[in-house]
């Protein structure tokens, strides 16, 4: 039947989209938050992880043919292993320097990465074959892909993860000890060099896991860090700097801001969104929508 | 002897069209030059007011939108039925638009912005510059989107009838940026020589203790974007008049890094920093270009690049030198204290 | 309140501080009068660096007034309560580090000069008088605190004692009519505290009104004209310093039982 | 039981210690009194393994830990409870007290630790579960050296305990530093303080520009007309 | 490790220079200047390749005036302010009388001062907006079809089509925006309504949610003008969302290989504007070298996707070199010249130019033809 749709099932379609949307972007929002929230490394680099991710699903799937299942963990222990090596060989020796020292650092590293990506994938997008049926699934009027259902029920899972990881482990505690104040943590015996690094890879892992869940639901060129970095940093200053909580709905905020905003205002502006959000957001509430309170001085 | 330094190193600057025929260097040299202006308004910012923004390339990109459009006019829909437009202007009228609009822009940016500090006034700034690129792309009457601005004017200066000169050729430009070049290095020597350049410097160096002493945090910070982004505009200016194509891509964020990387190697909060190293990285895209590495390899030097200043000359080229050479002149005669002061203000 | 007496300079009215649930200062009231040397005390915490920070602007109070010969400070920023001549200097040693002693006193003679920035920018004849005068006048600043011989070296590069008299010395560029020093002896041994006093002496032939908070009780006894006493954001006493020393209550909270018995 | 021979501390080109030495026997509670910047706190950096030293010996228990990582000092037996209290202000009380036993892996002789310090400070059960940071100054020193506990040293180094407080509170804290040494730990402080310092020790040190300047107990300290005049202010 | 990097260098440099002297005499230069990375750096690289083939080809077979021909190809990183750089270099330092370029529509416009300020040729290739030969730049020839002429050309297929109501999506640029326009008002001419018009940012890789808006508006046709790589996201999501709309891609940008491979059963039923059908050379008005071509480029092992990209290098430097072979001399002023009066068999058709633009400044335009063709159960069929 094709005739007039209601306009009901373009929103519901558009909320349905919102909502798988939203579980990636807080999936790269709390990966950045660790690391730019708690560490204060303003991470430029945060998205050549998510592209580096992507590009370990293709290395894995489509040119070694492994199980797309089996792939995906690989990717992420790969995105973690390279954090880990970031944080040692560039971060190590900033300990204590000021946050420009290290934003131009990861600036460098960020500049770097991707075009030793280009070099070594070029500039030719890449797509990764799924396991996933082809037809959608339909919903009455609406309809989503099955892959993207994967991407958002894996999403949940590791924010969910990541969430227990720093609240309920041992692991989880000495981070939020260390980067409150890392001397007295010191003092309780945390050892803080392997702190950071874990941070920083835990950080890196979940960049590279939002990689790897949506190369296969899009294409993978080196320029898609780009972009994932800039959203990121919208999403971690709208949850307030270290919320992961806050990343988490900052991620559907701006998932939802976007769908709308292309559905309804225009599609040309849609990736401004998230930039004007941040603007707005600093200049009305310069602590982001649910940071916590502290006392100066 | 200082002063006879700098009129020799004019004189052989003013001299290259003179003897170096090969037109492509000299084109090359106009590039790098425009970038210098570039890198020297950012320098401004960066390293006398130790505010690093990351959103630079806006002012240098609205520079050189406001300009193009002033000479070539344009008609907008600001409302369905209320429609402006503006004939074609000339091209030095359009030139002096764009770096007004463009320091009007700075005035508007720096109010707004330092409100925030630190990690958050780095995203405010980049948001800034993205934003201002969609814009750019997406009003498509005023700015042609990417189908980019063309056909822009080249400046024609002289009196009807009498003389004209005209910014065609590659020789005319070439002189026109150094105008440009000297006029705006006097400003920024004159500037942080002064009660203003040393207001800010204190910001940079102490904000609370700055602001204890009567500094007005604001209006110093402003006053420097104000300045800089003028800058920035008039390079992009040159950049639009020269080039004669203006599409959103100018407002992309790697070029805000390059004139980053060019400040920080050369030395942030000197003044021959950003031309020692709006030198060296305008000149070295080309060098690997004649080794025909692939433009790829040319980032990843920049990265690299990047990475080792800051661990390596963390305060750039330019000081390292001096300590180097104040080191060597220590051993054969300890240097007058008042010198070393003066110097030490640079 | 009568906010305009002659011999107040500085009148203080129900000043509230908090941060957060935390209440830092609590309706704190005290003025101080022209010329004199008035020192504040009190355990740490009890508020006297917040009251400091609210006078000179640095934090909004939450509740009180402040005003300066009859002139409202509250939200005024820093540096217009520096231009009525209200200057601070700061607990922690706050100088301009990667300047020279020389430039760190030019820096601070920011309220001295006069330049407009398009007099700057076309180098106009004016600009080069008012900077020599500048120079001059820095060099003065300098000698005043002793650190004439300093004045090429590198803030960085000087010991602590003579980095609190930069310190000051900044201030004292900014001209100051009313001048709070936050603990200007910290860490400084007995004779460089007793060279202190003999500069807060000079300070004070100047006709600058000084604010001290300070822990050296030999220095708070030896310079106050007056000294009141701070405990967990009230003022529990005020007074000449004799009086301070034998008040029970200054005993109990700041001096403790036992500095009684060490006077003995 | 520590020792320290000709320690040298510095931050950048500063000097904060120069050559110093001292010994704490078993069961003493030392204190180093001194000026701001005399290098009390850095000494004790230094000891608890924050600080690395430039030069000299630090020895516990007959093991150079001089250049040892805070771990393993921590490991052997020495806590130290910072200047400022410096609880974690987002965490819980709970969780500030689970930081302090972040080495040991004797769960349920943790649990037991823990009842200990709740029945000593039962403010601290009652917010066990409110974020440090909204504590009052009073509470947070408490927690501060529970926290320290928590680790079950043989030698606690406190730096400024009284630093901040109420008087009554700094009574109570002198009192609690006390019991800690009753039952056998090992302390030293550094206290502004002095008179209160002197009163409470067994030994002193005197530091200044990062020397030892005088030692003594502390009733010999306290009659001495010097100390009297630069730290007594009498 | 530096030293070796060094010696290349100098080797590298030594070579340029001698082959500098010794190639003056003997070959005929031509700049190429192709977005070799980048966004566009797929489809640029193809273009080269096919170049390349035709030099080959040409050389084999004697070359031109007695000479060989030699390609001097320069990347123009996708970027227009590089592509002034590379014309700078390609007409400033390598002294080339004609050039091959710039691809995209934009870059084309950047260059296009530059030919006017030097007198040097250009021989457009793949651009499609109108402004490049209606400016008023008598050094502009283009051989690729406006959007306006594949609108045309479209015309007889809305009726045979049964378009009834069209939606469009488009790359937020030159290409896409002008084939919205074009396309939307010959459709109007044709009565056809029109629904929603939707842009995208040429780097997106998400449109979900203007295909829940296309999805709502109704119509029976979707238009899609941007590059293969969103082709085949907008393809994979449409389907995902059901979108019911036969989708036609316009601009010839598109591969239909590339699409099968990479889109898989999403690709059915769509239909696509191309200007070259190597999978039935027989449909072209020149068969023979079309067959020729597509043996070369498989020879080559080139992508196979990149044919229809790849031709329109080949046909450039051919009609090039027809150029310089009427002009007699390779020198601009002659080339530019003689080039409106070549006749060319190109894999595209023959190719002849016509006037356009402003006169007394009028540009050239080829008038190509162009070929519907359709994916139906992942084979490319005619339509």
């Amino acid at each position: 039947m094709r005739g007039k749709i209601p306009n009901m099932d373009q929103l519901l379609q558009h909320i349905l989209n919102a909502l798988i949307l939203g579980g990636t972007y807080a999936l790269l929002g709390i990966g950045l938050t660790l690391i730019f929230g708690i560490m204060r490394v303003v991470n430029f680099a945060h998205g050549e992880l998510y592209a580096f991710g992507a590009y370990m699903m293709y290395l894995w799937v489509m040119v070694l043919g492994a199980n797309f299942y089996l792939a995906l963990p690989l990717a992420v222990l790969l995105g973690v292993m390279l954090g880990a090596a970031m944080e040692l060989v560039l971060l190590r020796r900033l300990r204590g320097a000021d946050i420009d020292t290290t934003m131009l650092v990861m600036i460098g590293a960020w500049i770097t990465l991707q075009n030793v990506e280009q070099m070594t994938w070029s500039g030719v997008a890449k797509s990764i074959n799924t396991p996933f049926p082809s037809s959608p699934l339909v919903l009455g009027s609406v309809s989503l892909s099955w892959n993207r259902l994967f991407v958002f029920v894996v999403a949940l899972a590791l924010i969910g993860a990541t969430y227990a990881v720093i609240n309920r482990t041992k692991l989880g505690k000495a981070m939020r000890a260390t980067f409150q104040d890392r001397d007295t943590a010191a003092l309780m015996g945390v050892d803080i060099n392997w702190i950071h690094t874990a941070t920083f890879a835990l950080g890196s892992g979940l960049a590279a896991a939002a990689g790897a869940l949506l190369g296969p639901v899009f294409v993978v060129v080196p320029t898609m860090g780009d972009l994932a970095s800039l959203k990121a940093f919208a999403i971690v200053i709208l949850g307030g700097l270290g919320s992961i909580p806050g990343a988490t709905i900052g991620g559907f905020i701006l998932a939802f801001m976007e769908e709308l905003g292309a559905g309804y205002v225009s599609s040309g502006y849609r990736d401004a969104m998230g930039f004007l959000l941040i603007i707005v957001i600093l200049l009305v509430k310069p602590t982001g929508l649910f940071a916590q309170k502290e006392r100066i001085g | 002897m200082k002063q006879g330094l700098t009129i020799a190193w004019l004189l052989f600057l003013a001299s290259v069209p003179l003897w170096l025929n090969n037109l492509y260097v000299l084109h090359v040299l106009i590039m790098a030059g425009i970038f210098i202006i570039a890198a020297m308004s950012l320098n401004l910012l960066l390293g006398y007011t130790g505010q690093l923004s990351l959103g630079h390339v806006a002012f240098f990109g609205i520079g050189a939108y406001a300009s193009s459009l002033a000479s070539l006019g344009f008609a907008v829909h600001l409302l369905p039925d209320w429609q402006v437009s503006v004939d074609p202007k000339p091209v030095w009228f359009s030139m002096l638009c764009g770096t007004l609009i463009a320091g009007l822009c700075g005035w508007a940016i720096g109010r707004l912005s330092f409100k925030v500090r630190g990690a958050y006034f780095v995203i405010v700034t980049v948001s800034f510059a993205e934003v201002i690129r969609l814009v750019a792309l997406n009003w498509v009457e005023l700015t042609q989107g990417p189908m980019a601005l063309n056909n822009i004017p080249y400046l024609r200066l002289g009196i009807p009838g009498l003389f004209e000169l005209s910014f065609l050729r590659k020789p005319a430009n070439y002189y026109l940026v150094l105008a440009v070049g000297v006029i705006c290095y006097v400003v920024i020597r004159r500037l942080v020589h002064s009660r203003a350049g040393r207001a800010m410097i204190a910001l940079r160096e102490n904000e609370p203790l700055a602001a204890s002493v009567g500094v007005d945090v604001t209006r110093y910070l402003v006053l420097a974007t104000i300045v800089s982004a003028g800058m920035a505009g008039a390079a992009g200016a040159l950049y639009a008049h020269y080039v004669r194509i203006v599409d959103p891509d100018v407002f992309l964020f790697i070029y805000t890094v390059t004139m980053v990387i060019m400040v920080v190697t050369g030395g942030k909060g000197t003044l021959a920093g950003p031309i020692v190293g709006g030198a060296i990285f305008g000149l070295l895209p080309e060098t690997l270009r004649a080794l025909e590495a692939p433009p790829e390899v040319q980032w990843v030097t920049y990265g690299v690049l990047m990475v080792l200043v800051v661990y390596f000359l963390p305060d750039g080229i330019v000081p390292a030198l001096r300590n180097w050479w104040h080191g060597r002149s220590a051993v054969a005669a300890a240097p007058a204290p008042e010198q070393a002061s003066t110097e030490a203000a640079r | 309140m009568s906010t305009s007496q002659p011999d107040r300079e500085l009148v203080v009215d129900g000043l509230s501080i908090r941060f957060g649930g935390l209440t830092a200062v609590e309706s704190m009231s005290f003025h101080v009068a022209k010329g004199e040397i008035l020192s504040l005390i009190g355990p740490n915490g009890a508020g006297k660096t917040s009251a400091f920070n609210a006078i000179t602007g640095y934090i909004e109070p939450n509740g009180g007034t402040i005003a300066y010969r009859g002139i409202r400070l509250n939200g005024l920023k820093p540096s217009q309560i520096a231009a009525h001549g209200v200057v601070r200097t700061f607990q922690k040693t706050s100088v301009f580090m990667g300047q020279t002693a020389f430039d760190n006193v030019l820096l601070g003679l920011h309220l001295a000069s006069r330049q407009r920035p398009l007099a700057i920018i076309f180098a106009l004849p004016s600009v080069a008088r008012e900077e020599k005068e500048l120079a001059e006048e820095a060099r003065r600043i300098l000698a005043f605190v002793g650190l004439e011989a300093r004045g090429a070296l590198l803030a960085s590069s000087l010991p602590y004692g003579e980095l609190r008299l930069l310190e000051v010395a900044i201030a004292l560029a900014a001209k100051p009519r009313l001048l709070l020093l936050d603990e200007p002896v910290s860490g400084m041994n007995p004779s460089e505290t007793a060279s202190f006093m003999q500069i807060l002496a000079r300070i004070r032939a100047l006709d600058i009104t000084v604010l001290l908070v300070e822990h050296d009780m030999k220095m708070v006894m030896g310079v106050s004209d007056r000294v009141i006493c701070l405990n967990q954001g009230r003022i529990i006493a005020d007074g000449p310093p004799a009086a301070i020393q034998s008040d029970r209550e200054v005993i109990r909270a700041y001096l403790g039982e036992r500095y009684t018995r060490a006077q003995d | 039981m520590l020792k320290i021979e000709g320690l040298v501390c510095r931050y950048g080109k500063v000097a904060a210690v120069r050559e110093l030495s001292m010994e704490v026997a078993q069961g003493e509670l030392v204190s180093l009194i001194g000026a701001n910047g005399a290098g009390k706190t850095t000494t004790l950096k230094a000891i608890s393994g924050v600080l690395p030293p430039v030069a000299g010996r630090i020895t516990f228990l007959g093991e150079d830990i001089t250049r040892a990582a805070p771990k393993r000092i921590l490991q052997l037996g020495i806590a130290h409870c910072p200047e400022g209290r410096r609880v974690f202000p987002h965490m819980s009380v709970l969780e500030n007290l689970e930081m302090g036993s972040y080495l040991r892996a004797d769960r349920a002789d943790i649990t037991t630790d823990m009842q200990n310090l709740f029945e000593r400070f039962p403010i601290l059960h009652s917010r066990r579960h409110q974020a440090a940071g909204t504590l009052s100054g009073g509470e947070q020193q408490m927690l501060a050296i529970s926290r320290a506990l928590m680790s079950r040293p043989k030698l606690v180094l406190f730096d400024e305990p009284s630093l901040g407080l109420a008087p009554n509170l700094v009574e109570r804290t002198f009192e609690i530093i006390k019991g800690i040494r009753a039952q056998g730990v090992t302390v030293v402080m550094v206290e502004q303080n002095a008179f209160a310092a002197l009163e409470l020790s067994d030994r002193s040190y005197v530091l200044d520009q990062g020397r030892v300047t005088m030692t003594g107990t502390g009733s010999e300290l306290l009659n001495n007309p010097h100390v009297k005049a630069a730290y007594l202010g009498a | 490790m530096m030293s070796r990097t060094f010696k290349t260098a100098l080797a590298v440099l030594g070579a340029t220079l001698l082959a500098a002297t010794a190639s003056a005499q003997d070959t005929i230069k031509i700049g190429v200047t192709q977005p070799l990375t980048g966004a566009f750096a797929a489809s640029g690289t193809y273009v080269m390749q096919g170049a390349k083939i035709a030099e080959e080809q040409i050389n084999k077979a004697g070359g031109v005036l007695g000479k060989k021909i030699q390609l001097i190809v320069e990347d123009n990183k996708s970027n227009p302010t590089e592509a002034v750089s590379t014309a700078e270099k390609l007409i400033v330092r390598e002294k080339v009388p004609v050039m091959l370029g710039a691809w995209s529509s934009t870059l084309t416009l950047a260059v296009m001062p530059k030919l006017e300020e030097y007198k040097v040729p250009m021989l457009v290739e793949t651009s499609s907006s109108g402004k490049i030969t209606t400016s008023g730049n008598p050094y502009v020839f283009r051989i690729s079809p406006t959007s306006e002429m594949e609108a045309r050309a479209f015309t007889p297929l809305v009726k045979s089509l049964g378009i009834k109501k069209a939606d469009f999506l488009a790359t937020n640029n030159d290409f896409g925006l002008g084939a919205s326009k074009e396309f939307s008002e010959m459709l109007k001419r044709e009565n056809v309504q029109i629904g929603t018009m939707e842009v995208m940012d040429p780097k997106a890789t998400d449109f979900s949610a203007q295909l829940a808006k296309i999805k709502a508006s109704g119509s029976d046709t979707l238009f899609v003008t941007t590059a293969v790589e969103q082709i085949t996201l907008i393809l994979k999501q449409a389907k995902d969302q059901q979108v019911t709309a036969r989708i036609i891609t316009t601009g010839g940008s598109n591969s239909p290989d590339q699409l099968i491979q990479q889109a898989g059963d999403a690709a059915n039923g769509s239909s696509h504007l191309v200007f070259f059908t190597p999978w039935f050379p027989e449909a072209v008005k020149n068969p023979d070298i079309a067959r020729t071509f597509v043996a070369l480029w498989n020879e080559k092992k080139h992508h196979v996707g990149g044919l229809t990209e790849g031709f329109r290098g080949w046909d450039g430097i051919y009609t090039i070199v027809e150029g310089i072979k009427a002009a007699g001399k390779a020198e601009p002023e002659a080339i530019q010249k003689a080039l409106w009066g070549v006749k060319v068999k190109g894999i595209n058709g023959d190719i002849a130019f016509i006037k356009q633009g402003p006169a007394g400044r009028e540009s050239a335009q080829n008038v190509p033809s162009v070929y519907l063709v359709k994916i139906d159960s992942g084979k490319v069929i005619r339509q």
